[in-house]
């Protein structure tokens, strides 16, 4: 969901810093992942087609941030749960929150996320189950589950 | 041809079927409902045997109509209302074009309209059945229509579709034994029983409301809430509309408008009372 | 047949290299209506009837060639001169998937 | 209402509608709809005072083929972007010519797939741009296949994989195996470039594919539309110099001359269409039974007159297959079908 995940979008009309200002390699990393340049993957078109299951349209609907925003740095042990990060048996969590349709093919029929393997796959989903009521991806969780398959 | 007419809101309906009982079943479920404006139907839903021999032979009903899907599988006899219920909403579905349709329930209070989309489970179905009872008005079931020119609810209160355990539910709160259809057990939905509104939302059914409200119900999961962005909420309704793309640029303007002045959240929760405890809260909340 | 095999294979770059690179241009933003929403742009299209979300950098490729078709190439170093990034490779590979999906949704076409 | 007679009153004289009483509605909307002609019908009734459910439920049909027009206009300017770009100028039939070139049969016309028309040594050329522009075959049955490439006069079915449209490549107006042999070259030759990229068929050529596929390939389901199609187009042709001495040298030419002769008959007898009398010819006893075929529609939309409907069926695979091929071919569907059933 956009609003959790607050990654200043640029508006359409934004500007670079003309003139000679010095910009950190920082910076130009951030701006590259703002372009989406450097992310082949995943797609900057999303067409709305109604009556149909839209996996192409995940990036507009909820998500799920795996750990909490709280939790910066922490890693996810395969049990779900949250640990230090470099503990045995635990992973690093995903760059970005997952999004609300890939968790649910991945809790119904079992499909990895893009880039993690089975372990980081299975580590994450043991997370999202054991999600409750006031945690960050929560409801998204809940609206994902309480719709049929 | 047995033959009902009926009028759902703004929609005249014509339904047919070769079969006698289907038709004296709807008639008894819509009772109190009125004929056509002007004693004439514009929409024709009907149910046909799928081969000549499946009249009578192993009966099956197939969905038919002014406009119908293709491949959509027959159905037992015994099911025959939920057949002639899924050819009205079929019409409604492919043929509305002056309403934007969005795939959800919706309650009225004051004037003011609370809309609940979600798909089969949700709970939303049960959610407005229980606030039905509950002091508020029942403007729809599956499709809540927004007049492309008001922006307003239109109301289209056909009886609510209840799956399952919201069946005892809803008929240990409702006294009145005559507004349940017949229970119809090995549904693909499961069990299924239709519950008639309120006659107030019967005679009201002219009678729009401002959307004032949207909530995405999650039934089966301990109590929370959480806002929903506005793209969000732009492509679940979207999605969920089936006359939306349509509709064209009009379709485009009322989705963004009913985007940018409708607050919109989500919630979870595990049973009816915490559900209505929710749906209150947030209703307080913005003094609908 | 033999006389592909009597062309040297210097002249066949050469003849390669001087077919023009294909020019794009756009129908935005003159027909379509469009909405920012969440940090997104909300288009309705009007000659397709399709609503699209379009994420960075599909706007900022449409506003710059909008004002004058352009090639993947020069799109490509005018939207990293606009943003002050070096124009690599692998910019030009991922501008070439954007455009490849705009073109596949028609927002985009050859001209 | 019994039959389609009803609709196709309405739809040549308007008037027509004022004595209907409110129940009546229903059952011709159900016809019109049925025969995918409530937009023709909805645009015909636009300035008349009709009850006020009825009229709305016109108002929608019309805003259904406003919204087909354009999403039929998007397909052809997709399907030339394709094809342009491979040095293929395609010809559009039907729905999609009426509509680009705002001929009067597209008025309120409910658009169904694309069907264009290419020279048949472009066929490779325009199937692969077309899977490259994101088209999939609908069907990958290989009988299919087979069939479709070796006996038909169109590739088989591509279907979008997003936009979930459909095209249909012709490289001639009838199957290969049929009775008649158009002329597909001269077709072609006498297209008229309608805008940069595009063409359509010339007006008498249009007129002798609208008769093709209305008696020549298929069963008359949908002939009613296709009829209206033909009414439409020969009342603005026939305006012109020469017409019917054109579409006379083209039907002979296209081998046609007897179905278009038909196609005039008809379109007089349900819709009284000027039709020149020495193409047209005299009346047939066997032109009734055409006519109860189009009209078989009862006022619920159900298809009626199942012996006519069996009949003009076993009449479109007769003028379209050889027996002997025939006979391989429904023996082929037949036990496709036993084998389908038999997995439930």
């Amino acid at each position: 969901m956009r609003e959790e995940n607050e990654t200043g979008h640029l508006p359409s009309n934004a500007q670079g810093d003309k003139g000679g200002k010095a910009v950190s390699d920082d910076q130009l990393a951030s701006r590259r992942a703002m372009l989406r340049i450097g992310a082949l993957s995943g797609a900057v078109v999303f067409t709305i087609r109604p009556g149909v299951a839209q996996a192409a349209a995940s990036a507009i609907k909820c998500s799920v941030p795996v750990p909490q925003s709280s939790q910066a740095g922490k890693w996810i042990k395969n049990d779900g749960s949250v640990v230090k990060a470099g503990t045995k048996n635990a992973y690093a969590p995903p760059d970005a929150p997952l999004s609300g349709e890939d968790v649910k093919n991945s809790l119904n029929y079992g499909t990895r996320y893009s880039g993690y393997d089975q372990d980081e796959t299975d580590a994450f989903n043991n997370y999202i189950k054991k999600l409750s009521s006031g945690k960050q991806g929560y409801t998204c969780y809940a609206s994902i589950q309480s719709r049929t398959p | 041809m047995y033959r009902f007419d009926v009028r759902i809101g703004h929609a005249g309906f014509r339904v047919g079927s070769p079969w006698r009982h289907p038709i004296d079943t709807l008639r008894r479920l819509y009772a109190g409902y009125p004929p056509p404006e002007g004693g004439g139907a514009t929409l024709t839903a009907r149910i046909a045997p799928p081969r000549p021999l499946r009249r009578w032979l192993r009966p099956q009903a197939a969905i038919a109509g002014d406009h119908c899907l293709p491949d959509v599988v027959p159905m037992a006899l015994r099911h025959a209302l939920l057949a002639l219920e899924m050819a009205m909403n079929m019409q409604v579905a492919l043929g509305e074009r002056r309403h934007l349709l969005i795939h959800a329930a919706a309650v009225e209070r004051g004037g003011k309209a609370l809309i609940l989309p979600g798909e089969s489970g949700s709970g939303k179905s049960t959610l407005a059945a229980l606030l039905g009872e509950a002091g508020w008005r029942v403007l729809a079931d599956e499709f809540v229509l927004i007049d492309l020119a008001t922006l307003r609810v239109r109301p289209f209160p056909r009886p609510i579709s209840l799956k399952n355990d919201a069946i005892v539910e809803m008929q240990a709160r409702v006294a009145d034994e005559s507004r349940f259809g017949p229970l119809l057990t090995g549904t693909p939905k499961g069990a299924l029983r239709h519950l008639r509104p309120k006659a107030d939302a019967i005679a009201r059914m002219d009678e729009s409301a401002v959307p004032a409200l949207i909530l995405f119900p999650a039934f089966g999961f301990p109590s929370d809430s959480a806002g929903v962005s506005r793209s969000e909420l732009f492509a679940r309704l979207t999605e969920g509309s089936t006359n939306y793309i349509a509709l064209g640029q009009r379709g485009f303007e009322t989705m963004l408008r009913i985007v940018d002045t409708t607050p919109a959240a989500r919630f979870a929760y595990p049973d009816s009372a915490a559900g209505l405890a929710i749906v209150d809260q947030f209703c307080s909340e913005i003094g609908l | 047949m033999p006389r592909s095999r009597a062309v040297p294979p210097e002249i066949l770059r050469i003849t390669v290299s001087t077919v023009p690179p294909p020019l794009f241009t756009t129908d935005f933003p003159r027909l379509c209506l469009t909405r920012e929403v969440d940090g997104l742009l909300l288009v309705f299209h009007r000659p397709s009837g399709a609503t699209h979300f379009l994420e960075n950098p599909a706007p900022e490729m449409l506003d710059l060639i909008s004002g004058s078709p352009m090639t993947a190439e020069d799109l490509t170093d005018a939207l990293c001169e606009r943003f002050s990034l070096g124009a690599d490779a692998e910019a030009r590979t991922v501008i070439a998937a954007r455009l490849a999906e705009l073109l596949a949704v028609g927002l985009v076409r050859h001209c | 209402m019994k039959h389609a007679l009803p609709l196709a009153h309405a739809l040549a004289d308007p008037i027509s509608v004022l004595s209907l009483v409110p129940g009546q509605w229903a059952e011709l909307l159900a016809i019109a709809r049925a025969e995918r002609l409530d937009g023709s019908l909805a645009y015909r009734l636009a300035d008349l005072p009709i009850p006020e459910p009825a009229a709305r439920a016109l108002e929608e049909a019309r805003a259904q083929a406003e919204f087909d027009r354009t999403r039929l206009l998007w397909e052809v300017e997709m399907a030339r972007r394709a094809l342009n770009a491979v040095g293929i100028a395609p010809i559009l039939l039907k729905g999609s010519a009426f509509a680009f070139a705002g001929l009067p049969a597209a008025v309120g016309r409910s658009a169904g797939d694309l069907d264009i028309l290419i020279a048949h040594d472009r066929l490779d050329a325009a199937e692969a741009a077309l899977l490259d522009a994101g088209f999939e075959w609908a069907t990958f049955d290989s009988y299919d296949q087979s069939y479709y490439r070796r006996w038909m006069h169109e590739l088989p079915p591509l279907i979008h994989k997003d936009r979930g449209t459909m095209i249909d490549v012709h490289h001639s107006i009838l199957p290969l195996t049929a009775r008649r042999t158009p002329d597909a070259a001269a077709l072609i030759a006498a297209s008229i470039d309608i805008a940069p990229g595009l063409s359509i068929l010339s007006p008498a050529d249009m007129i002798v594919h609208a008769a093709c596929h209305l008696l020549a390939d298929g069963d008359l389901s949908g002939g009613l539309r296709n009829l209206w199609d033909i009414d439409r187009l020969l009342r603005l042709f026939a305006a012109a110099p020469n017409f019917w001495r054109t579409l006379g040298e083209r039907a002979a030419l296209h081998q046609m001359r007897e179905p278009v002769a038909r196609a005039l008959r008809l379109a007089e007898r349900l819709f009284a269409t000027p039709v020149e009398l020495r193409l047209a010819g005299h009346d047939r006893m066997v032109d009734s039974l055409y006519i109860r075929r189009l009209l078989a529609r009862d006022g619920w939309g159900r298809p009626s007159r199942p012996l006519s409907r069996l009949a003009f069926y076993a009449r479109s695979h007769w003028i379209r297959m050889p027996p002997t091929m025939l006979g391989r071919h429904l023996w082929t569907k037949a036990r496709r079908q036993r084998m389908s059933l038999s997995r439930y």
